[in-house]
């Protein structure tokens, strides 16, 4: 198990140089002048080459993406265009309010999807497993930013129980999270189906039933604690897809979150912002999937003892 | 959101049986309505995107002079405008009609082009393995790490909010599911006797590849790919939503669901007609997905 | 009739283990650690032994499916191993292969006829509007109707599809075909259908036939000379009657005591090993059977037995012989 | 002898396509107490299915009529809970692939003591200690720690020793063995057959062996009935069977095994294949395949006596024997 860790580490090693270098690359792709937006459109050419020199423009490709690689490592992610401010800074104050209602969407998806997975499956070909598997299917298909304007429109506006948007408390999880939790519970319900129904055509499941257990002891037991490893492998990467979707939740329900910081850095052409939130976000991305990588190593024993 | 990790878990490869479909023409209508209803729905999709001049009652573009009340909010939907009026005083239904050909041209492009680059890299990564199979594999990894939306965004905006830019950004980012598919697809068939016959035999890489590997893989692919059509919409309607996608006066489903967003509260049809005929689009690709998925499935084939 | 066909010198093949970070190699996985065989022309020499004794990566490193990692294998002369990828390619026409598997060893995509004519397009063989004539010609040599080309596999049953697996081995004329398990997977009614097939080709068509199995009768059923596998390494070879009513090691004892034999009434001293067998990737010291061998001594665990001739023809890796 | 188990006239129906099949077809055999009746025939011939529908294990859209009868008492019409306590109780199961029969997630002893805690009312640890006791019964060194170790850190061997030892957990008075040894290696096999002789022989159990090798047959049982195409052909008292096969599916069956002593012959196949259960013609059901095929085959026979407690299905015995039932 420890060199299976240890190689998953090295491979996500290898995928966050990745991530640096394309983002990276990414700056030079935006047409705006840094150089330029600093000092402003008025500034006399001689200023604007001085800044440029200052920042170190002017030296080779590689010698800036070490120069970049260099800050990264102090935690320094470069300073605003538009707001001259440290892009850290910005950052950090904007992950308390993304990372709460991030859980809250996937604690949604959770208690949503991880229920109706084990009902689908247990009445599989029945009129009741179509129902919740047609439900489910359309669930996957609804687009967030619609469902949240909906439920906005319904819950915050007609029948006024809720915020209409704006970032806070409990109160203001409830409809975001909802609205995650609907269209993305559907593929937690879809694989754990999947999953389960794959899990009960297995002969242990036949052995189980041959010592006498109860249909009750077989599902817990035997199928639902198989089911569940696909389903701890997507429940991370998950995360991950709800980092990088972040921006349309917030922006629907107007959360003052890293999304929104992005969101506004990409109309600015904003750039050490844009890349900041980019490269945290893999970066975020890539800690779950490892950290799944981990609780999977922990729970099936053909991976913790070989 | 791109195509998730539950896909793929779903298209563990197996080998196509081909459905005795001479037998019992029909009997496929009862045991694959998914199939049938999903089918239908994308073909509706085609056919108002094609004839979008036809059926669309006014120019989607036009503002009209009665278009708005008194007091400058939009009209609700009567016998001239059938879904309403936005707050510029143009007709929804025509404007969702036209935002038919966005949506259709953006899934199905960026699909191409997932498709293509996912399958190339698929094959030669599980085919070859060794060394060009990490390096692939890195890729991937690397390429579905990144916050897939934002990175489209950045990308639009590097290049600018158009169709085009928009379709080429989701095409060159979404790949990273489809080349695992194919991979794990290749890697299993590889090993199937009848590759390894071939390769006694004395045929060429090329020729096990793309005339014997490729044909026995494409079946999840195909699944897979119809999902994704419904994936790209949705990315497409996100993008437009933000302002970062197609840009207005052009007619998209996401562009409109944000301009609607300003207008619900007096005027909800804004609102509801965009956002109902995206659901109705992205479902008849995901129905038909899965349909087709039921269809290849060779326990419903033996069954 | 001892024309030597095939000549397999100290063929190894070691398949790396990787463990660790950079998936560096910590061990190997012996799976055919230094065999040496001859087959005549015209014969058929089988190869039996348990999973793991290497019989089958034996077979397919033989025809480079599975590229050896040292050892030299001669076709009628030829350094087999030593060709490059134009030479191999017309090497494959000589030696051919049939597997297991009969539900895996078809292309589901193709049909038979298809199927058939696949090995004459990638050699260019025959004016392609003949093709279809030696199609139907090797269908009826494998005792299949023409009609059967316009088909799929999955509409026939395993034997069937056997067969077919056996006429596209012919297709490109071969002098040496590896039987790799060929009726293994089939029930007993077929596999003697099978097995009186390819009898009848061997005869018409002077095939020379190594034959892979782990069913003992089988094996001596189509053998004139059999080859016994332990753990990778050779353990006995003896003309097939030689070898089962005298066997001399005693692996080959206890293997061929262990098969149950249909009748009732047969009184037999059944040696039952004890134990597993060890892993390929670190098989024991000195004789690798030593640590399931009923006779052993210590020289056995220490000193790995040397392959010596024992009577004309018969061959044998123990000190106690 | 004591009759254990008693099965009269299993019919079962799969629905394939809407329409449902026999697979298996009025099958009637009995096991007594301490005796092992082995269930031989090809694959398909609805053996493996017969053991299921014993046991009630079969999947649902499957129609099960006849009587299994098992201490006075009808299986096929117990309540489910009733069932479940004979399960793995009084009548437990041995699979063939022990690689996947065994749940990759649960120690090997907590798969063990599972019967032990659902039928014997142990508790946990005590369940354990008796698994440590079971896995020394069948012969599994090192019992103390492969009882917390996990299926696939054994060998082949090893877990069909362990399906044994589930099987043995509450003394059972059936045991029903699935081609027990078809997966494992042939030295491995005599171990196992070994093993197994010895187990029933010392618990007096009733054992119903399921196999396709009738070299197995001949060494483990004491009366063979032969199935083809959904039915018994044959059954009878081992010897009997072995030195007067009467049906001509049993005798093609013998010879086109090869021999592993004795002079080298051509095999004599049994021609053709077996018949798909879509299209089951009426009459014998050999018939298509039998060298001694006559009009009368293709009305359906009945099974006859042709010695004592020896019957065939065949019209060649029909004037010799007496109507059986």
């Amino acid at each position: 198990m420890y060199a299976y860790l240890v190689r998953r580490i090295s491979g996500a090693i290898v995928v966050l140089f990745g991530i640096s270098i394309i983002t990276f690359l990414l700056v030079y792709a935006v047409p705006a002048d840094p150089a330029r937006m600093i000092v402003g459109p008025k500034a006399p050419a001689a200023v604007v080459a001085a800044v440029r020199a200052q920042l170190g423009l002017n030296l080779p490709l590689p010698v800036q993406y070490i120069d970049y690689m260099g800050r990264l490592f102090h935690g320094n992610l470069g300073t605003s265009y538009i707001y001259s401010l440290p892009v850290t800074k910005m950052i950090l104050q904007r992950i308390g309010p993304t990372a709460w209602l991030a859980l809250w969407c996937w604690v949604a998806e959770l208690v949503i999807g991880i229920p109706l997975g084990i009902y689908t499956a247990r009445h599989a070909r029945h009129k009741r497993d179509y129902i919740v598997s047609g439900i489910a299917l359309v669930g996957i298909s609804l687009p967030v930013f619609w469902l949240g304007l909906v439920l906005l429109y319904w819950f915050g506006f007609e029948i006024p129980i809720f915020p209409l948007g704006g970032s806070g408390g409990i109160q203001y999880v409830i409809l975001p999270g909802l609205t995650y939790g609907i269209t993305g519970a559907a593929y937690y319900t879809r694989l754990l189906k999947s999953s389960m129904l794959e899990v009960m055509g297995q002969d242990y499941v036949r052995t189980a039933r041959a010592k006498g257990a109860s249909e009750r002891r077989v599902t817990w037991r035997h199928v639902v604690r198989n089911a569940l490893l696909p389903v701890v492998t997507f429940g991370g990467i998950d995360i991950g897809y709800l980092l990088t979707g972040v921006v349309l939740i917030e922006a629907t329900f107007n959360w003052n979150g890293l999304g929104m910081l992005a969101y506004t850095a990409i109309q600015n052409d904003d750039v050490p912002v844009i890349m900041g939130t980019v490269m945290l976000i893999a970066v975020g991305v890539v800690m779950f999937t490892l950290l799944v990588d981990i609780i999977y190593a922990a729970i099936d024993p053909r991976i913790r003892y070989d | 959101m791109s195509l998730s990790e539950s896909d793929i878990k779903q298209y563990q490869p197996f080998t196509p049986v081909p459905v005795n479909s001479k037998k019992r023409p029909f009997r496929s209508l009862r045991e694959f309505p998914m199939l049938y209803v999903g089918g239908f729905l994308v073909l509706l999709l085609i056919v108002v995107a094609l004839f979008a001049p036809l059926l669309a009652p006014h120019n989607p573009d036009a503002v009209f002079q009665n278009g708005l009340n008194a007091n400058g909010t939009p009209i609700a939907p009567n016998g001239e405008f059938p879904f309403g009026t936005d707050s510029n005083g143009r007709d929804i239904l025509s404007r969702v009609i036209y935002g038919s050909r966005v949506s259709l041209t953006v899934g199905v492009v960026s699909t191409v082009i997932n498709l293509f680059i996912g399958v190339v890299v698929g094959l030669l990564s599980g085919y070859f393995g060794k060394w060009v199979d990490t390096v692939l594999m890195r890729a991937v990894d690397t390429i579905l790490a990144f916050p897939f939306l934002l990175f489209a965004m950045a990308l639009v905006a590097v290049l600018g909010p158009s169709l085009w830019n928009v379709l080429f950004a989701i095409g060159i980012l979404g790949w990273g599911t489809m080349a695992r598919v194919v991979r794990g697809q290749v890697l299993s068939l590889k090993e199937f006797d009848y590759v390894q016959a071939e390769r006694a035999l004395g045929a060429s890489h090329a020729r096990i590849m793309f005339r014997i590997i490729l044909p026995n893989a494409i079946g999840p692919v195909i699944v897979l790919a119809t999902l994704n059509v419904g994936m790209n919409m949705l990315t497409e309607a996100g993008l437009s939503f933000l302002g970062i996608g197609i840009q207005p006066p052009q007619a998209s489903w996401g562009n409109m669901i944000q301009q609607g967003m300003n207008t619900y509260a007096f005027a909800p049809w804004t609102l509801w007609f965009p956002g109902l005929a995206l659901v109705v689009a992205v479902l008849g690709f995901n129905m038909m997905g899965d349909g087709l998925r039921d269809l290849l499935d060779p326990h419903n084939a033996t069954r | 009739m001892t024309e030597a066909l095939l000549k397999v010198q100290d063929l190894v093949k070691y398949f790396p283990i990787h463990r660790g970070v950079f998936q560096h190699t910590v061990g190997h996985v012996k799976a055919v650690d230094g065999i040496s065989f001859t087959v005549n022309r015209g014969e058929t020499l089988g190869v039996v032994g348990e999973s793991g004794c290497g019989k089958s990566t034996m077979g397919r490193s033989v025809l480079r499916l599975i590229e050896p990692t040292r050892g030299r294998v001669e076709f009628e002369g030829k350094d087999v191993l030593a060709l490059n990828k134009q030479g191999m390619r017309i090497m494959r026409r000589e030696m051919q292969i049939v597997f297991q598997d009969p539900y895996a060893s078809l292309n589901p995509r193709f049909t038979i006829g298809q199927t058939l004519l696949e090995p004459m397009k990638i050699h260019h063989l025959h004016n392609p509007r003949e093709r279809l004539q030696h199609v139907y010609r090797l269908l009826d040599r494998v005792g299949l109707a023409a009609e059967y080309a316009r088909r799929f596999p999955h509409e026939f049953s395993g034997g069937q599809r056997q067969r077919v697996g056996i006429a596209r081995a012919l297709a490109v004329d071969p002098k040496l075909v590896i039987l790799d398990e060929p009726v293994a997977a089939l029930d007993v009614s077929v596999q003697s259908q099978v097995l009186n097939l390819l009898e009848d080709l061997q005869n018409e068509l002077n095939l020379t036939f190594v034959f892979i199995a782990h069913d003992l009768s089988v094996v001596r059923h189509i053998s004139d000379r059999v080859l016994v596998l332990y753990l990778g390494r050779m353990a006995e070879i003896a003309d097939s009657e030689e070898l089962f009513t005298h066997p001399l090691h005693p692996y080959t004892k206890a293997l061929l005591s262990a098969i149950p034999v249909p009748d009732p009434d047969a009184k037999r001293e059944r040696i039952i090993l004890q134990g597993d067998l060890p892993s390929p990737a670190n098989p024991p010291s000195g004789c690798p059977f030593h640590t399931r061998c009923p006779v052993a001594v210590d020289k056995c665990r220490q000193e790995v037995p040397v392959w010596r001739e024992v009577q004309s023809g018969h061959h044998v890796a123990c000190h106690l012989v | 002898m004591e009759k254990v188990l008693e099965v009269r006239d299993l019919t079962i129906e799969f629905l394939i396509e809407e329409r449902y099949h026999q697979a298996v077809q009025g099958v009637s055999f009995e096991i007594g107490e301490g005796e092992t009746l082995g269930l031989v025939g090809e694959s398909g011939c609805g053996k493996s299915v017969t053991s299921l529908a014993l046991m009630r294990l079969l999947p649902v859209h499957t129609k099960v009529s006849g009587q299994v009868r098992f201490r006075g008492e009808d299986l096929l019409t117990v309540g489910e809970p009733k069932m479940r306590q004979i399960r793995g109780n009084e009548i437990s199961m041995i699979f063939q692939e022990p690689m996947t029969s065994l749940n990759p997630v649960h120690r090997i002893g907590t798969q063990i003591s599972e019967s032990l805690i659902l039928h014997r009312n142990l508790s946990a640890s005590k369940a354990r200690a008796q698994s440590i006791e079971l896995l020394k019964l069948v012969g599994i060194p090192r019992a103390e720690q492969i009882v917390d170790e996990y299926p696939h850190q054994l060998s082949g061997g090893m877990r069909q020793r362990v399906m044994i030892a589930m099987a043995m957990a509450c003394q059972p008075t059936v045991l029903i063995a699935d081609e027990p040894t078809t997966a494992l290696d042939v030295t491995i096999q005599a171990q196992i057959l070994d093993l197994m002789r010895n187990l029933t022989a010392q618990n007096r159990m009733s054992t119903l062996l399921i196999t396709h090798d009738l070299g197995v047959v001949a060494e483990m049982c004491d009366r063979v009935a032969v199935m083809y195409a959904g039915q018994i052909v044959e059954q009878g008292p081992v010897r009997e069977i072995f030195r007067h096969p009467s049906h001509p599916y049993t005798i093609g069956l013998m010879n086109c095994i090869p021999k592993i002593a004795g002079e080298r012959t051509r095999l004599v196949p049994i021609e053709g294949n077996v018949p798909s259960l879509q299209n089951m013609g009426t009459g014998c059901r050999f018939a298509p395949r039998c060298p001694q095929a006559m009009e009368v085959c293709k009305n359906e026979p009945q099974e006859y006596d042709v010695g004592t407690g020896h019957k065939s299905r065949c019209w060649l015995h029909a004037e010799a024997g007496v109507t059986s039932r």
